[in-house]
């Protein structure tokens, strides 16, 4: 049977407020997974917590909200449990580049094969409206009683230094490149990040859609692309990534969106998990037997007890 | 034999063989039919501090040790400066002859209270060897002399090895010498050096040569006639597992089906997940029932083991693992189990089958990471914010370790929430000659699950499938991520049977009641004998024990010893802490002489029992120095109290 | 006005005004001389969710809620839908016509449930505002239309402002409209409205003009003649306090001297530390002795507020400020503490003052955070491995919350470790009047601290500063980073008097000793008054409820209506949970007839209670709905225990 | 009284392997400190967990050895305190940059005033030689059964993206120049990081001093230098940046030590708090006095009161 658009809806009353980019994010992932014509029973969506991390709710999907900050070592486990798995991370900026920076940045160490979708708007929304790790240092949003006493992480420069091996940005109100972009990360091998801009109506009443629209534009339209494989040399590398982070930096007058950097030279975290154990995708840890029809072990460790036999 | 067995002890700075030196020893003995009990001291500290290994040996189980040696094997000067007064009358120090001018104050790892103890007994503060030889002496205690070096240069001399490479040996010396002086089959030993070296032709080769030339020596020196212990083979029928808790608990989950392990570097938790690391590679059988047979398929299964970023990753991963299908589990110690307890509170919410085993060690905070404490009971059982429920099962010796390892997975699938398998430093790191695992005992439980053709009837029948659906028997079946034919989600917050965020006060309270009910169908169906060993119960005991966890051994150790001397002992050791067998416990305990031992400052148990039943012990025995209770105290504490002359609250502080 | 006072709610989607609109009630109600009592109900949600405030007032104290309402103000239909049936007989329904049409299935955030319950009552699935508004007819509520839009036009055409931009004072037309039928004086209500808009001229001048426009509707209506309630002024004396428990622990903490507080945002304890970092900058007496007298130093002081990246930062942030010197604190709920526990843990074992004001919510993990509970009692008591004293203070109404943040710092400092503040979602976010803090009473103590003249002259005498002396007075002297002629090291290891690792035996127990025995001198120092509130003590009276926390305000209320009907009722309210008052509490409650009330499932406190002195209560009165405890439902279960007539665990269920 | 080198040694046992990179590392502290003549009294030294942790207790200067991970937050909390003391904060690279990586990165966003000091052994040393977070993907040390599944972090680009304004790295042996590193890394306004590579002879038997000895280079005999200050260009600034990034990838027969990267744009934190509460520094919460001597609370909330009144 052929699979809708809406079959990747469910009939959860969506609660974002009026005007937020939540819905253009939603309605991009939706699109995306029915574009890849992805089986919604193996899909798994994993968020932490924070208006964001609602969005499983909302698609139809193994939906797994966890804990703030703690999506990705979710996520970690149940792919690196089941491989097949196609597996998105949803994080806020404050869920993931806050309180779940030391997971963000230890990921980027691993590669599993996992898209995360950070939804940046400036804030942390849910608790209304206090300055997140990516709000620019002085800015006072209309949420916040002083000025943002904090300098602001990259998001894009970050992932960079942390391992990951696709980065992209995308923008909430530009649903279908951020399709686009998500389509194009899911079909990467190996940790990818999609960084998306998104307004709170709300709260950041700095970094809106009538702030954003005449800055953004798209890297490609410049001819920009930075794919690293084993080929490139060295200079080459060196000339990619400072042009890579020159557009990293770039946040003013205009502010880029599209794949900033594609790199792959590295193998996934299965497949170094498979180098170590043969069997290791055909015979996952989700899927392995452990009992007999009788509910008796299967596990034969005779040998292994030959060490302690005396 | 004394009636208490042999005790040795060796001894040395961290990192100069200590634990290789004590295998080679017990494994010798145990090879001779002797059953073994084995304990390690050793600082937080990779080279140079004090480390020690204890064993006592006899030819009926050993399930506890004693302050005190027969025979202390030491191979520098602290160990000397340490532990010279514990020795028994009549025992024996070996020692190199290179160390008798060694005085206190070259000794920079003694630390200043036990520098002051000895300048205060000599009233000096220049106390050398030999001074301390002299003053073991005057207590009884025999010395034997060795000139280490002169082995050594034997051994260089018939293998042209380097003497400072074969420095490292000074441990297998002091091990063969012991040996020696027990009058030991020299071949045993050698069986012994190629078993714990593992075959590793030259090292055994080396090692073996340093065997011999100390029994010559000992001979040589005739202190085989100075020492009156002797220690011939014994017949064994059948073989018995020579194994330490990390290991067994290993092999337990290995057994059990675990596929999935996180963990965060920690001592003393790491080497279970080291051991699982390096036989991730599994061999499964598979059950032909067309000709009823079993063939092992080599390499066809796994465990994938995973080292985090940090303790909450940890926990997090594995359930996000367990969420996919596989039995997933983590281990850990104090400060990890810290952190792990958002990720707890969210098992308990989203009724996630998790394995936590946690290994107590001496606390609060750092505390002190390689002794042993039971000071975590009651964190654990309620560790985490909100009411969720909880099994919590205490392992009190090795063969516990592994089949609770098991039972863990059942509980946990079964009724679908964390399990917490309770254990502590000493039984990780302790060793012991044990029955043979007895596998074809074991069952695996994995709950109600359903597959895709389930959920395909389901759907056939117009149902959706609900993760948290209210049913009849209280618990709802499960699906694995990526199971076709539906999807599940859930979530920290409060939910509806689909798993979707509610607050409405209705749904919450059938939802809060649903996960709370599920720990007393736990209790309704755990068996008796998971909960608790009840032993030698009886109407009219003298007196009866209630203790938990690592004690067990020292308690049945003690009751032997004491039913020698005519007291009638009872002893319950309890062991699934959550749900508490209240019912029972105040059964047995009513309007008896009882009393609770604990590794503990408080006694934690001995709140738990009152709380739960509103008894209170007679007298509590704790300890809380970091060091496990002795057989040697815990027989005076109890003994006195039989006599009734012990205040209420009695603390051991033996152990250095 | 009836002996319940008067009830009122006002409800509306979240983010349309709802608190703002109860603001300006419950000002004008208080400023009329009345005391009032208001509770908020929430979903974690920023907009769009169904919202509540509760409101009930009486010319003599009011301390808890009642489920039903005298008048329901209302601006959108969800809240009619929901709350209609909650009506008093004679209540009122205040509601704007244009919803009349509106049905179930045009309000998508109605839940399943409360949806199905509505289709149930009718029988039918389309069931409009209009019907909804006939059934409560026929229970006896009145209903009072109004065309909410007619009014606004009103004032649009007065003012010419857009329409579109004054939908925004719908709340204020219902708020006018019900102290319009209670025929409350106008010139109050508009001086609520400045207070609240805090003179902002151009908003106050509008919603004056709305609460005219509207009084002149009901007027015009007839409405007044058509309600039977009439709220006219009373004089009071002297002033009251206005004030929520967030607010009143930010005050406490900056009189108490709190000088850092970090905290990472999380529902209900960031209001808390936003108003810290509203008032950042402080105002300071200095006093003269010499003149005896004291002037006000502007902006001299502060409180640095820092925002962290997560809940373990904030911890850890606190512990390096208290080390510093400063008084620190953070706040936080469930979550966060989960994520703290390594942190306190940390405080224990090196003996650091800091305050942990935890605010309670619905658990277990992310719960129902914007919902009230008392489950975390046992949580706080064990949190973190290992054993370490700790004390625990629950606040049981919002005078309490002051005096007893202030408290928390002098334990702290005093006893040199961690102190725990407990309080909840409901006392924080719940308003009262009551009386104006007695500042004046309270004194700030600091514990033993050394000076850099301390420290010469301890260096002159030849002596090293030790953090960790032992000594006779069981605490350490404690010092300043930074302070001159000393240093001090510390370590969550285990450590010796100068804070440098050990794993020592002998110092190991003399420091976990000198910990522990801190937790008793505490239990021996505290004031009885400190550690319990013992209402009405009595030999004989009919039942003794035992309680903590907030719902204390609501056992006063219903106290107070059981003794008019006669009955004795005792009332012991702990406020120090550790070190646990066990001695007094035994005392009070042996042989008594005796209940514990929670806002929790298992009844924590009757099991602490039991696990302390043996007794086990006769009832328990539990509520996890993740409502407070409303005075008509604890009516109703006291009396059936006082009746005999119940069994052992009740469980309240009211709320919406 | 003049100070001594040995008045910032204590008495303590050095109970750290024989050849311990750490001996030097320690040294370099010891010897910075002495150079700039601090008063041990007024110095403070944070540290997580590990070999590397212990630090603390061989140094006379207030000495705080704190948990796995969280030696940052410990520190900004003692220095935003009492501003006036100077802070050190020594990581192992397992606690800094594994457990601790979420502080790592949020310490960067503040620019406090303090000097990080980050051990690189590649291992977790007192665990027994697990792989850290800087080890590189496939190296298999002696303590290691398997090689190493997780690709490395680097260092020096983590802490540029998240923030550092002054990055530089030693060589635990050489204790001249480490010692030099340190001293400018203590003179910097801000926040300030010494990776050092740090051989572990017991554990890591690849990054040796062998191994390190002929690889070694120092940055600025090449002419490196790259300070940026308000007036330096976008130009010029992507022109040093991309020289930085070069840098900070150079890993294989050449390695860079020497101090990579200065940031003199940021004003620090307590600058930040000073422009909201004027009197901070001359009054720091730390050295406040908040009852009279009766014991009487002094601050003043009248004011604050008339809101609430009645
Ligand atoms: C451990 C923990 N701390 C704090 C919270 C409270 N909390 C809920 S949402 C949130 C912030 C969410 O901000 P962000 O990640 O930026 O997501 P957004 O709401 O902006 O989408 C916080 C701090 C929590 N749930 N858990
Ligand atoms: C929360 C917590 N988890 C784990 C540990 C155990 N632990 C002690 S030291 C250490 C690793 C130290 O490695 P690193 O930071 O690289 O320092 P090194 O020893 O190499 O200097 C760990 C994991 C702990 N103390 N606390
Ligand atoms: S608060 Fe901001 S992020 Fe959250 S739902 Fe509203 S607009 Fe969206
Ligand atoms: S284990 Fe390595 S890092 Fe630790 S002290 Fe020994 S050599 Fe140094
Ligand atoms: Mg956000
Ligand atoms: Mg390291």
């Amino acid at each position: 049977m052929e699979l809708k658009l809406t079959d990747y809806r469910t009939e959860v009353h969506v609660n974002w407020c009026p005007g937020c980019g939540d819905y253009g994010i939603l309605s991009s992932i939706q699109q995306a997974l029915f574009e890849l014509k992805l089986d919604p029973s193996n899909v798994a969506i994993f968020s932490g917590i924070g208006c964001s991390a609602k969005t499983p709710h909302y698609i139809n999907a193994y939906g797994v909200h966890t804990l703030h900050g703690r999506a990705l070592p979710y996520a970690i486990g149940a792919k690196l449990a089941n491989p097949e798995l196609t597996v998105l991370v949803i994080l806020g900026d404050g869920d993931g580049l806050g309180i779940g920076a030391g997971h963000f940045v230890n990921a980027g160490r691993r590669n599993v094969d996992l898209t995360v979708i950070l939804y940046d708007n400036g804030v942390y929304g849910l608790t209304k409206g206090q300055a997140s790790p990516t709000l620019k240092l002085g800015l006072k949003t209309k949420s916040l009683p002083k000025p943002n006493i904090n300098q602001a992480i990259n998001p894009i420069l970050l992932a960079f230094a942390s391992g990951y091996t696709f980065i992209a940005r995308g923008y909430a109100y530009d649903v279908p490149y951020l399709k686009y972009l998500i389509k194009e990360a899911i079909n990467h091998k190996g940790s990818a990040l999609v960084h998306v801009l998104q307004p709170c109506p709300v709260y950041n009443d700095i970094n809106t859609k009538e702030w954003y629209t005449p800055r953004l534009y798209k890297l490609e339209q410049e001819g920009y692309e930075c794919i690293i494989t084993n080929e490139t040399t060295e200079e080459e590398y060196l000339r990619k990534i400072s042009l890579m982070i020159q557009k990293a930096n770039e946040w003013g007058n205009r502010i880029p969106l599209g794949i900033f950097y594609r790199d792959l030279r590295y193998t996934t975290y299965e497949e170094r998990i498979e180098a170590r154990i043969p069997s290791y995708r055909l015979n996952p840890p989700a899927k392995q037997k452990i009992s007999d029809p009788f509910g008796k072990p299967i596990t034969y460790i005779d040998k292994i007890l030959e060490e302690f036999l005396i | 034999m004394n009636n208490r067995g042999i005790s040795w002890l060796i001894g040395g700075a961290q990192g100069t063989g200590i634990e290789r030196g004590a295998s080679i020893f017990f494994t010798a003995i145990a090879m001779a039919g002797y059953y073994v009990f084995g304990k390690r001291e050793y600082h937080s500290n990779i080279m140079g501090e004090h480390s020690y290994y204890y064993v006592r040996f006899d030819s009926k189980p050993v399930y506890s040790h004693i302050e005190k040696y027969n025979i202390l094997a030491s191979y520098d000067a602290e160990t000397i400066f340490r532990h010279s007064l514990e020795g028994l009358p009549g025992s024996a120090i070996i020692y190199d002859t290179g160390y008798l001018n060694v005085k206190t104050k070259d000794v920079p790892t003694l630390d200043k209270r036990v520098r002051e103890d000895i300048h205060g007994r000599f009233n000096n503060n220049f106390v050398s060897i030999s001074d301390i030889i002299e003053e073991a002496k005057s207590y009884g205690i025999k010395s034997f002399p060795i000139n280490y070096k002169e082995i050594l240069n034997k051994v260089a001399l018939k293998t042209g090895e380097k003497l400072s490479e074969l420095t490292r040996m000074n441990n297998v010396i002091a091990v063969s010498a012991s040996l020696a002086i027990l009058k030991f089959d020299l071949a045993i030993l050698k069986k012994a050096i190629d078993r714990v070296f593992k075959g590793r032709k030259v090292v055994v080769k080396l090692n073996s040569l340093v065997a011999e030339e100390t029994y010559e020596m000992v001979n040589s020196l005739g202190y085989i006639n100075e020492f009156n212990i002797k220690i011939s083979p014994i017949e064994n029928k059948s073989k018995r597992l020579l194994i330490n808790g990390n290991q067994a608990i290993a092999l337990g989950k290995l057994v059990g089906g675990c596929r999935f392990q996180t963990y965060y570097p920690i001592t003393p938790a790491t080497d279970e997940s080291a051991y699982l690391e390096e036989h991730e590679i599994l061999d499964v059988e598979n059950y032909d029932p067309v000709k009823s047979e079993r063939e092992i398929l080599k390499g066809a299964g796994s465990i994938v083991v995973v080292e985090t970023e940090d303790e909450i990753a940890a926990i997090t991963m594995a359930l996000g693992a367990s969420l996919a299908g596989a039995r997933a589990s983590t281990s850990t110690s104090g400060p990890g189990f810290s952190l792990m307890v958002e990720g707890l509170g969210f098992a308990g919410m989203n009724e996630i089958p998790v394995v936590i085993t946690h290994y107590q060690r001496g606390g609060p905070s750092t505390g002190m990471p390689t002794r042993t404490e039971q000071g975590d009971l009651r964190f654990v059982l309620h560790a985490s914010h909100g009411e969720f429920p909880r099994i919590v099962i205490a392992s009190g010796d090795i063969s516990e370790c592994f089949y609770d390892a098991i039972r863990c997975f059942n509980y946990a699938e079964k009724y679908q929430l964390p399990v917490i398998h309770l254990v502590d430093r000493f039984l990780a790191h302790s060793v012991e000659t044990i029955e043979p695992f007895d596998i074809k005992s074991v069952r695996i439980d994995r709950g109600i699950i359903f597959d895709e053709n389930d959920l395909k009837k389901l759907k056939e029948g117009g149902e959706k499938y609900k993760r948290f659906i209210f049913n009849s028997t209280g618990i709802s079946p499960r699906i694995f991520l990526g199971t076709k034919n539906a999807v599940f989600w859930i979530t920290g917050d409060e939910h509806d049977e689909l798993g979707h965020i509610t607050e409405d006060p209705v749904i919450r309270d059938k939802m809060m009641e649903k996960r709370m009910k599920k720990i007393e169908i736990a209790e309704r169906e755990i068996p008796l004998e998971e909960k608790v060993n009840h032993f030698f119960p009886s109407y009219n005991s003298d007196l009866t024990i209630v203790s938990w966890g690592s004690t067990k051994g020292v308690i049945l150790d003690l009751i032997d010893e004491l039913s020698k001397e005519g007291y009638k002992i009872e002893f319950l050791q309890i062991r699934l802490m959550s749900p508490f067998p209240s019912n029972y416990v105040e059964k047995v305990l009513f309007n008896k002489k009882w009393i609770c031992v604990e590794n503990n400052y408080s006694g934690q148990l001995a709140g738990l029992i009152r709380e739960k039943t509103g008894l209170k012990p007679n007298n509590l025995i704790v300890k809380y120095n970091g060091r496990p209770i002795s057989l040697d105290e815990i027989y005076i504490a109890v003994k006195s109290i039989l006599e009734g002359k012990s205040s209420y609250k009695v603390v051991l502080r033996g152990g250095a």
